[in-house]
């Protein structure tokens, strides 16, 4: 099994959690994240002092799925996910050992 | 009868809190995060064009001329006060520069409230540039004709104690127009645009309960002859007017309540603070011509409506963002064609409705008015926004509007509650907009 | 006398204002983040039913037959204000219109007042049934006992200037019997149930030390046989009233933070907002009996008395959520007993207490006007908690008191500050307990 | 002249209100989210503290022997307000219970105002050790001087309305001389610290202006011989000072908003609310000396000057936190200095200022009694600032400052808007200072 | 070494933190995230307009362990923060090459 | 490639970005975290009722690297948020099997 991990564009989520679903994914789990990277982040002015956030809004993309479905999920998202501008994000893809679902205590592929 | 004139000072003072900070948290409230301060901004900015105009011409296109029977007085008659006694008479009258600033706040709080319509899409100079034509055009020359003895007046003598038809009518009708021709926001309908601080909205419908005892019960105006029957007139009247008022917007929120339970299985704080809103809507214009009876009827009648018109908008698929039309102009509808009905001659206003014996006389002039400002102001507001849309326009790039009309139009964003002091862009509440801005949303 | 007759107008408005939006706010900063709305709704909504009341049966009640030396007035005797002349009357002993209003104002916040020992856990419903019965069996008749010459004032003429008995007991007593009867909070004194948002509070708490000014001060019945009289006794008396409930609020705060610094190390704004009310209710009884030393004194013990005491429900097991004994009976009971020893005949009261040679009678009737309450209104309570409990029911399930009795009874949550828009669960802050609606906790 | 006494109730409990809680939420919203409880705390700790320290010593300092041309009043004479009527006089001339508790709350926010130049960094109790101490070497006798006939008024008969050196210079040097003494927040000018609640802050200049009418208004004293001529002057001078607060703060909320645009090219809700703020300042003192074209300059040129004089402390490197130098130092000065400038007879003042042929003098007055505060009150503050520091000292601990004064002095974190009820450290918005106190910052 | 991550109901985070106490376990961090799966979210109603949270509010936890221990944990989180009800969350186990305490620069096990 | 994951303090936030840049990391992503271990937490106060905070608040740090940078990494985080006090954190360095840039599809060490 294989967790896939993205960090995203935020207004993209829709699209990729239609995309997933789309694609048969049933589960995931997202999070806040602050990316850092070619993009850069903005300023604001209060009375006249200048403010820099360094630091860009993402979502944090998290799901667990079969070793054969790894390479597509990452397709999935990655074309969803893509607006072409700066600041996209990136995507991971992390070997997993076990897998369990709280609720029933199923382990492994059944798990997912 | 320096009492009355303390009230004066009080209510005036008043009616400026309805507006700064009253509707501009009860507004801001129901926006979301990213557009909070843009909101507030639109009611404070309009108070502050607002007072230069009308102390400049607004007064004296109002007032000058009272019972003159036309359309609206001469804007240069009294231009810059002048002319105007800051002796302020007594006997109540309205002259001098109590009664101007006491009908300065009820002119700023009307533009404010179409604000609401238009929330999170428009330029905020567009807005700026709204504000002082608008009220050239649409609300001077209402204000004359209902209260300063102008032609629908003196042809129709309707009723309208505190701005039925000068304020909730005119605002409500202007807001819906405004949202036709500045069009929807983007995701309207489809995206969830939900408040994002009822607590604001919950203070916000409070200041305006508090502050509506100085716009319903401050605008008695004194015409007993002596001292002593002013003294008389002042205590009796307002009496009555505060009366009605409170029980009037309790009913409102109860029916409301009620409405959203039965529509919706719950009944909201939303919904509670709009019940208010509704209620000293629609007893504005009635609160001095009905008992308790009336009062309590038009409170349950504009509550029970208003929550139900609420929904229209989708229907009709259109982005009245924060219920201007459903609220306003239905609740102002309400006060004011019910007086038709419910008016007693026992009240202050002295006149007869339909279920007093009184005929259809009153309905008949209580729809008049209303009818001639949905007209007038429609009309005017459609030639004033088009005027602006197709000059320097209305919107803000769909790009700002998504990212956040706060950062985009005032460089800000309101909120900053994170341990880290908003240095990571997304502990900064809003600090999704602002990031957009250089990533530009899809 | 018109100056009289506005400064009732503001009073009237300013207390008012109190429940809505002070007293909510106040209540709603200290709830957590999931229960706020609620916590609002509860005051907002025992305002609105209170009017209703209030104009039907509760003036009649607590009013009709003034001085009749009787346990209630009679309800049916100026129901729905028949009789009542909104020709407000300008001497001031509280007919008119304006009169029902001020107290009708009263009325409301005491019931609102109640809410903050049962935060969290209630349906809107009983609640809803719950304040026009309570007003009915324990206000009112207060209220006649107190302020309308009734029974027990009539055997003992004890001083409660503007509701240390009527209001502060009374809130205090039926707020600890309801807490009892309907029970603790899951997880009280095991989780942390810590204020959500103490701004909320700060202001909450100052809106109701500005609002007080209209509830002590505008309590002032005038008394003077001529018109000139009256106006001097206004003048003084306001003065006094003014003065005692300034510098007995302030002392309390002082006093509060010192206390909080023995005991905890550190001086809270969750102190600084307590202390304040603790002195104003201390005050509310006391503030025309005694001079400025004896307000000082109250302020001072009243603000230690009460820091101390909130912590007592911790070793009762009492879940009186938000302090209403600990403040609201404990600071009432001190402002009526420390009459006994304070009042100065100097003062408008103008009996001495034992401290200025009047010996033990200002003490015993004192004591036994609170004791008077106490059991009227804990029996009283008491019945109507149970027969609540035993019919329609008093607690939302223990799954919707966990996941948010906002979403669960109201069907939103307060703040959507997120990015996002609160599109994520998560970023509602709070999704948590809506989320679990349908999740179920544990 | 009832009327007029009960305008001074409500005047009083709105200069009230300004402190508890308007400039607390102005100045609480500005900071970042770990002080906002501390700052609030310095408004309302200096308001109780000022009560206390007023009735006992302050009004005998400050306004015994009044017009005897000396430096101070003898703080014994009227000590605990012994000799002082709680008869209140109705000639307006200040006695009287109202008068002292009316002057007590503007000592009140003065103190409180000083606040904002040391944000974030000063023990509570240092700061409650300083003002009594401030009010009593710098304000009683600034205030002695200016209003109660002292040295300075004797030989320049300066006009100062409302407290224009009163009030606002003197707050504005005091903050200025506490923030070069107390020294720099860690990370000034370097780290942003951006204000953590914008919707507070407006809220906040919204109860600022809403209040600032008690304030103004009320500041009339009447000289009026008889009732008539007493109640005639009331009227047209609360007209005249009423219209003046209004039209001067719009303007200067406009100024502020188009001087941000040029300089950084967007308007800013920060900037409309200080921009309210600016022009109320400037106003204070000239608002009974001016015209409604004056009033107008007045609040242009204190808008945008107070605009621009805000960056200026980034220059001298000098952290006044909260631009206390910038809006009520600068914006006092433009209000006392301009009079000299556009002071009309027509107006109550009744002096002519160089534009309307007065000449030199008034110029010469004004600058004169500005000169006078600044160096007494620049010289005390300078005194008690050393002394504290050099005894029990200013600051809390560096870590402390960067874990949040919040948690460190007072024990409290003002957000848990988290769904886990602030359980998780992060979830608690300044949930990282109270860790902090533990792991200790770098 | 191996991490232990698991997506569990916030209103479990006790019993969890408890019982990984009791099992031995000293350290671990958690943050706040949204997940999406087979319970689905809800809905408000703000006058008349219908709002719909996709997403509902999870507490993601992660344990660097042992590799010995890293079934056991599994078992002792399945075990404290399972309700039976549907939603209870996941938990999945990363292989983990190295580990390093920041206060003293200690690596691999030692480092836990 | 690898997945260096790091937890620290917040205020040393600054520092560990600076000594990445200079190191020459182009990107991260950063979240926020709450840490349970040796450090505890605090308590308030508020009207007699003591409240615990058992977690303290943490900046939870990821970087994908390349194989051979990951060590030097590890390195770098750990000088810049070592503070010497109790509660620094804790570093891991995790195998990623796949990265891919969002914005060009760019797959494996191009796309980090
Ligand atoms: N080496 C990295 N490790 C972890 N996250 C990264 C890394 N590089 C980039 N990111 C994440 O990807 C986001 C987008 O990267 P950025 O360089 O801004 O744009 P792009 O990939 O389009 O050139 C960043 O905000 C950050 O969250
Ligand atoms: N494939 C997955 N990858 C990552 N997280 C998942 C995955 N499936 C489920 N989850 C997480 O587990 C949670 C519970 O899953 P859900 O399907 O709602 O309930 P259950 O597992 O009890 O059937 C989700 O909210 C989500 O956070
Ligand atoms: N086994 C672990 N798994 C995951 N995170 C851990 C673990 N142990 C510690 N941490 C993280 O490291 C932080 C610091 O650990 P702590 O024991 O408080 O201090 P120190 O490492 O300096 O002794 C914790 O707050 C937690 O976030």
């Amino acid at each position: 099994m294989k967790l896939v991990t993205a960090i995203i564009k935020p207004h993209q989520l829709d699209e990729v959690k239609e995309a997933l679903e789309a694609f048969g994914i049933s589960g995931m789990t997202i999070s806040e994240a602050s990316g850092y990277g070619r993009q850069r982040g903005h300023s604001e002015v209060y009375r006249g002092a200048e403010y820099t956030v360094d630091f860009v809004p993402k979502i944090r993309l998290e799901v667990i799925v079969d070793d054969m479905d790894a390479k597509s999920v990452v397709d999935v998202i990655l074309k969803a996910a893509q607006t072409g501008r700066i600041g996209d994000g990136k995507i991971w893809v992390v070997p997993v050992e076990d897998v369990a679902r709280v609720r029933t205590g199923e382990r492994g592929t059944d798990a997912i | 009868m320096d009492g009355y004139y303390a009230f004066m000072l009080v209510s005036t003072a008043l009616v400026l809190m309805m507006t700064i900070p009253g509707l501009a948290l009860f507004y801001g409230g129901m926006t979301r995060s990213k557009s909070v301060l843009n909101m507030m901004m639109l009611s404070y900015g309009a108070f502050a064009i607002t007072t230069i105009v009308f102390v400049l011409w607004g007064w004296s296109e109002g007032w000058a001329g009272a019972g003159n029977g036309k359309l609206i007085g001469n804007p240069f008659e009294l231009f810059g006060l002048k002319g105007v006694s800051w002796h302020s008479a007594a006997d109540g009258t309205g002259s001098g520069y109590v009664g101007v600033l006491f009908q300065l706040t009820f002119a700023a709080i009307t533009a404010a409230l179409i604000s609401g319509a238009i929330a999170d899409r428009v330029k905020f100079s567009s807005w700026m540039v709204f504000v002082p034509i608008w009220l050239t055009i649409c609300y001077f020359p209402i204000a004359h004709n209902t209260w300063a003895g102008g032609f629908v007046f003196k042809h129709l003598a309707q009723q309208d104690y505190a701005g039925g038809t000068v304020v909730h009518i005119n605002a409500g009708i202007a807001g819906g127009v405004l949202a036709l021709i500045i069009g929807r926001r983007k995701g309207f309908a489809k995206d969830p645009m939900r408040p994002h601080n009822l607590t604001l909205t919950m203070l916000g419908a409070g200041l305006l309960w508090f502050g509506w005892y100085g716009f319903n019960v401050g605008s008695v105006v004194l015409a007993g002859d002596t001292a002593e029957k002013s003294t008389a007139q002042f205590m009796s009247e307002t009496g009555f007017t505060f009366m009605n008022t409170t029980i009037a917007t309790a009913a409102a929120m109860l029916a409301w309540l009620a409405m959203e339970r039965i529509l919706h299985g719950k009944a909201t704080s939303l919904g509670a603070a709009s019940g208010i809103v509704a209620g000293l809507v629609a007893i504005t214009p009635s609160c001095g011509a009905v008992g308790l009876f009336g009062a309590i009827v038009i409170g349950v009648v504009a509550g029970a409506l208003c929550a139900w018109a609420v929904g229209l908008k989708y229907k009709f698929n259109l982005d009245d963002s924060l219920d201007v039309v459903g609220v306003h102009l239905v609740g102002g509808l309400v006060g004011t064609l019910l007086i038709g009905f419910l008016s007693t001659s026992v009240a202050p206003g002295g006149v007869d409705g339909l279920f007093y014996g009184g005929g259809l006389k009153s309905l008949g002039d209580q729809t008049g008015a209303a009818l001639f400002t949905l007209v007038w102001t429609g009309v005017g507001t459609a030639v004033i926004g088009l005027a602006i849309k197709y000059t320097m326009g209305w919107r803000i790039t769909e790009e700002a509007e998504v990212e956040g009309i706060d950062f985009h139009e005032h460089g800000e964003t309101a909120y900053d509650l994170a341990p880290l002091g908003g240095r990571l862009g997304h502990s900064a509440p809003s600090g999704l907009p602002a990031s957009a801005a250089l990533e530009g949303a899809k």
